[in-house]
């Protein structure tokens, strides 16, 4: 794009405030945080509480997230849910690899949080340690409300994002 | 009904009555809620051994004639203590014979801060006998680095408890076919539950490495 | 013309229909498997390291998450294994609310393995179904204990707190309610021609194999033994209730399905025996405020929803904590039925065969 | 013959039938979907949600810092400095730090304190976009943990 303005009367200032960010913006982040759909990745304790999330009772359907992908490939969102072992590590970044842009990670429960009650030799951690967290929920497990809260929380954080911060990280110019 | 139950006491009663012989208790006592509690404090206090008298026991015993180094019960199970010698496959060959058809667990012990303990590790063999019902544990001791053979030809299902044995605890199998990690990663060094590993030895190094090499894949 | 020959593929440890982070490594002809390895340890925690450094309430704590669909079963296991060393009598409002709370969860775990057992086979609504179910008996263990699924319920020398006000109000209302849905899922299920393809003859296992690879639990009672722990050596108040155990003679996944619906049947029968019998009086034996355990060692078995749950302590007699603390987890050594089992069949028959061993990773991998 | 049979049974559809008929009925029953951030369930008295302290009717702290929830916390996530002042007998906790990024909810805490200091309260939305939002300290510990609400 040239510098100074791209017609008459439009300059730089008014593309990047009106036009990029506003409008288009918000059209994508509407339509991805309506979407998310979450990466089956059940590792302990907390994937039966994502499951009952998931079920009749709570039901994440209504966020437009209740679709459960099989594959890391369909998926946006990857919910750690349990104790990552040192074991696991490994699996756990090659799956948030094989995800497509854009994705985010909830860590829930204490274990991915921290470790948790799991401060022994074969335990991670913290699921930060080897891939970007963007909400965490603490609780052990925590309740199926809490991991609804802690999604809309994510939800918000996507509304917030901006695709010029993304692009202008990676080096191109809008 | 609690009346009827002690008429016809179950295996369960039984056990109940001998861990608490130390104690006289009044029969009508017994019904009352919270009527007795653990042994009072401070020296430590050693559950009791006593002999085995029970039939099936002495019978057990006598078939497996030298091999039985100590047998006693206590807390109302009935133990035994082999030697890990040339003998060591018989003795479990005749134990199954006997009836003991199903090994429950296999237990490795580190007795490294344990008072009277004649050998560094342990192994405990739990057995139950679906025909008797009846339980029974077999121990062995094993000084540092000493093999032990392997019951798996008996009864398969040692499998998978030998190899967490030797995961964990470092104790190695003779006589099957491959021995090797089955719950840590296998590029781990050190077996985590010998009394003098700490809890969280070798995490950190481990942990590090991982994440030097996730970071050069990037 | 085509050469054949034997592939390799592996499945999970990230698979939507392993339980958990269970791993397999199949050996194929063709689609029939040959040969099977399951590589555990991706939920390796070092329980049993963990416990020697607690003690021993903080202990209990550890075994919640052993078999987490089962806290309740394992928090009981190893309560016990403790009031065995330690000789302690348990009053019997205490011992009869256990059995009640323990069959409660015994009837959640079934229901979990009915709800995710049938979507792996491709039944959607008996999951849905089941949850709902399933959440009613969540709203009373977090009624009681404050925790929905980890529950660290029980305490050395009888229970945590009373019973509250309304409990029973509750389970009455449960009682009434669960037959019928037993019955939906009967409906859904039992006489289903794909579930009977999918179920029957598969996963085929032998009593005398069975008990030579040390399964046990609903598995063992599928294959016809008649193994309950409840029954042969009951424990608590077991003894008093009037019910029978479940066993089906068919070996196979159908079998199996079969004795686990029994079983919640025969659960809701001692559910209903234990909330009108429930005793008066004391809910916790007087014991001293800290734990010390004469030095010695016990093992004890329960039967957990999944099979023989073991607790094996050892107790130096000096220390407020287990010296060593073995767990014999059921899944562990059911886990290794899982080959016999799966040799000739095809892989997506797999599938089905996790799914009726019932495996819980947190218990095989500790 | 026999094929005949299998044929004509194929079509003998009653058990699909009696299915269906079961997921039909239940178009008629009550919902028991809980519409979250609208309907709320209420947790019971016993909930173990955030670790919280507790004030007498004089407005001071009730913990005489005996480190009792210290010692039995088996994540090890409370710290409490005492400290002495006038007008009191018992030690006041200078400070009183809760990580609640490793605590497991067990209520061992409450369990064991024997003057009512403390109490899980029946916070459960919890969840932040930092670790670091997990830390509390004594200030922080008597309020309520700030969140966002959600009206939709």
């Amino acid at each position: 794009m040239e510098e100074g303005g791209v017609g008459v009367g439009i300059t730089q200032e008014l593309v990047d405030k009106f036009l990029i960010t506003t409008r288009l913006e918000w059209v994508f982040n509407w339509a991805r945080k309506s979407s998310v759909w979450p990466m089956t990745f059940g590792l302990a304790c907390c994937a039966i509480e994502m499951m009952a999330t998931g079920a009749s009772r709570f039901d994440m359907d209504r966020f437009g997230a209740g679709i459960f992908r099989a594959t890391p490939r369909q998926s946006d969102l990857m919910i750690v849910a349990g104790t990552v072992t040192l074991k696991m590590a490994p699996v756990v970044r090659k799956v948030y690899d094989q995800m497509p842009e854009p994705k985010w990670v909830i860590s829930m429960g204490a274990c991915a949080n921290s470790g948790g009650l799991f401060d022994s030799y074969s335990t991670l951690q913290g699921v930060d340690k080897i891939v970007p967290v963007d909400v965490y929920i603490p609780g052990c497990p925590p309740r199926p409300e809490s991991l609804l809260y802690g999604f809309m929380r994510l939800q918000d954080k996507i509304m917030k994002s901006s695709l010029r911060d993304k692009y202008l990280k990676e080096g191109i110019n809008v | 009904m609690s009346e009827e139950l002690k008429k016809n006491p179950s295996p369960e009663e039984n056990k109940k009555e001998e861990v608490k012989k130390e104690a006289p208790k009044p029969e009508a006592k017994k019904a009352a809620p919270a009527a007795k509690k653990v042994p009072p404090k401070p020296q430590i206090v050693v559950a009791p051994k006593e002999e085995p008298n029970e039939d099936w026991q002495k019978k057990l015993i006598g078939e497996l004639g030298d091999s039985v180094k100590e047998a006693y019960v206590s807390v109302g199970e009935f133990n035994i203590v082999v030697e890990n010698n040339e003998n060591y496959i018989d003795t479990f060959k005749k134990i199954k014979d006997f009836g003991f058809d199903y090994l429950a667990d296999i237990s490795s012990v580190d007795y490294l801060k344990y008072e009277g303990a004649p050998k560094r590790f342990g192994l405990s063999y739990h057995f139950y006998s679906v025909k008797m019902n009846k339980r029974m544990r077999v121990k062995v001791f094993l000084d540092d680095g000493e093999k032990v053979p392997s019951v798996m030809d008996i009864w398969k299902t040692a499998d998978f408890h030998e190899r967490e044995a030797y995961d964990l605890m470092g104790i190695v199998f003779t006589g099957r076919d491959s021995l090797e990690r089955i719950l840590l990663p296998h590029d781990w060094v050190g077996h985590p539950l010998r009394k003098d590993a700490d809890k969280i030895e070798g995490r950190e190094e481990y942990t590090a490495r991982l994440v030097r090499k996730l970071r050069e894949e990037d | 013309m085509f050469k054949r020959e034997i592939v390799e593929l592996n499945m999970g440890p990230q698979h939507p229909s392993t339980h958990g982070v269970l791993r397999l490594k199949l050996k194929l002809d063709g689609e029939t498997i040959v040969d099977l390895e399951p590589e555990i340890g991706y939920l390796h925690r070092g329980v049993e390291k963990l416990a020697e450094n607690f003690n021993y309430l903080q202990a209990l704590t550890l075994t919640d998450r052993l078999d987490y669909i089962a806290a309740v079963s394992n928090n009981l296991g190893y309560i016990e294994t403790l009031e065995k060393l330690g000789g302690v009598e348990v009053p019997k409002k205490a011992q009869y609310f256990r059995v009640l709370l323990t069959e409660l969860n015994r009837i959640a775990s079934h229901l979990l393995w009915l709800a995710t057992h049938a979507l792996d086979i491709g039944a959607m609504t008996v999951f849905l179904y089941a949850f709902r179910e399933r959440e009613m008996i969540l709203d009373m263990f977090e009624m009681y204990t404050g925790g929905r699924l980890l529950t660290t319920t029980f305490r050395y020398g009888g229970l945590k707190e009373d019973i509250p006000e309304g409990f029973d109000k509750k389970v009455k209302e449960f009682i009434k309610i669960f037959p019928s849905r037993m019955e939906d899922y009967e409906d859904l299920l039992t006489e289903n021609r794909i579930w009977k393809k999918r179920t029957i003859n598969v996963g085929v296992i032998s009593a005398e194999d069975a008990i030579n690879l040390g399964l046990s639990g609903p598995i063992l009672r599928g294959s016809g033994v008649p193994y309950d722990i409840r029954k042969v050596e009951p424990y608590e108040a077991y003894g008093e209730f009037d019910w029978e155990v479940a066993v089906e003679e068919g070996c196979d996944t159908y079998a199996r399905y079969k004795v686990r619906l029994k079983e919640m049947r025969e659960s809701l029968k001692i559910v209903e025996q234990a909330l009108e019998g429930m005793p008066e009086g004391d809910f916790r034996a007087k014991v001293p405020k800290t734990l010390k355990l004469p030095k010695g060692e016990v093992y004890h078995s329960i039967e957990a929803p999944k099979g023989e749950l073991g607790y094996y302590l050892i107790s130096d007699g000096k220390g407020t904590g287990p010296y060593r603390l073995k767990v014999r987890g059921p899944s562990f050594v059911n886990l290794q039925g899982l080959k016999p089992m799966c040799k000739g069949h095809m892989v997506a028959d797999v599938v089905a065969i996790i799914g009726t061993l019932d495996v819980v990773l947190g218990e095989i991998d500790r | 013959m026999k094929g005949l049979v299998n044929f004509i049974k194929t079509f003998n559809y009653k058990d699909l039938i009696k299915g269906a008929a079961v997921t039909f009925k239940h178009q008629f029953k009550k919902t028991v979907t809980v519409q979250y951030p609208k309907e709320r369930l209420e947790p019971f008295p016993r909930f173990r949600g955030r670790l919280t302290l507790l004030k007498d009717e004089q407005g001071e702290d009730k913990c005489v810092c005996c480190m009792a929830c210290v010692r039995i916390c088996p994540t090890q996530v409370i710290e409490i400095k005492p400290g002495k002042k006038e007008g009191r007998k018992t030690r006041y906790p200078v400070e009183y730090n809760f990580n609640m990024d490793r605590c497991i909810f067990c209520g061992l805490c409450v369990e064991s304190c024997n003057f009512d200091a403390i109490e899980l309260n029946n916070e459960y939305e919890l969840a932040m976009y930092s670790r670091k939002d997990f830390f509390f300290d004594k200030e922080k510990m008597y309020v309520p943990t700030p969140k966002v609400e959600y009206k939709k």
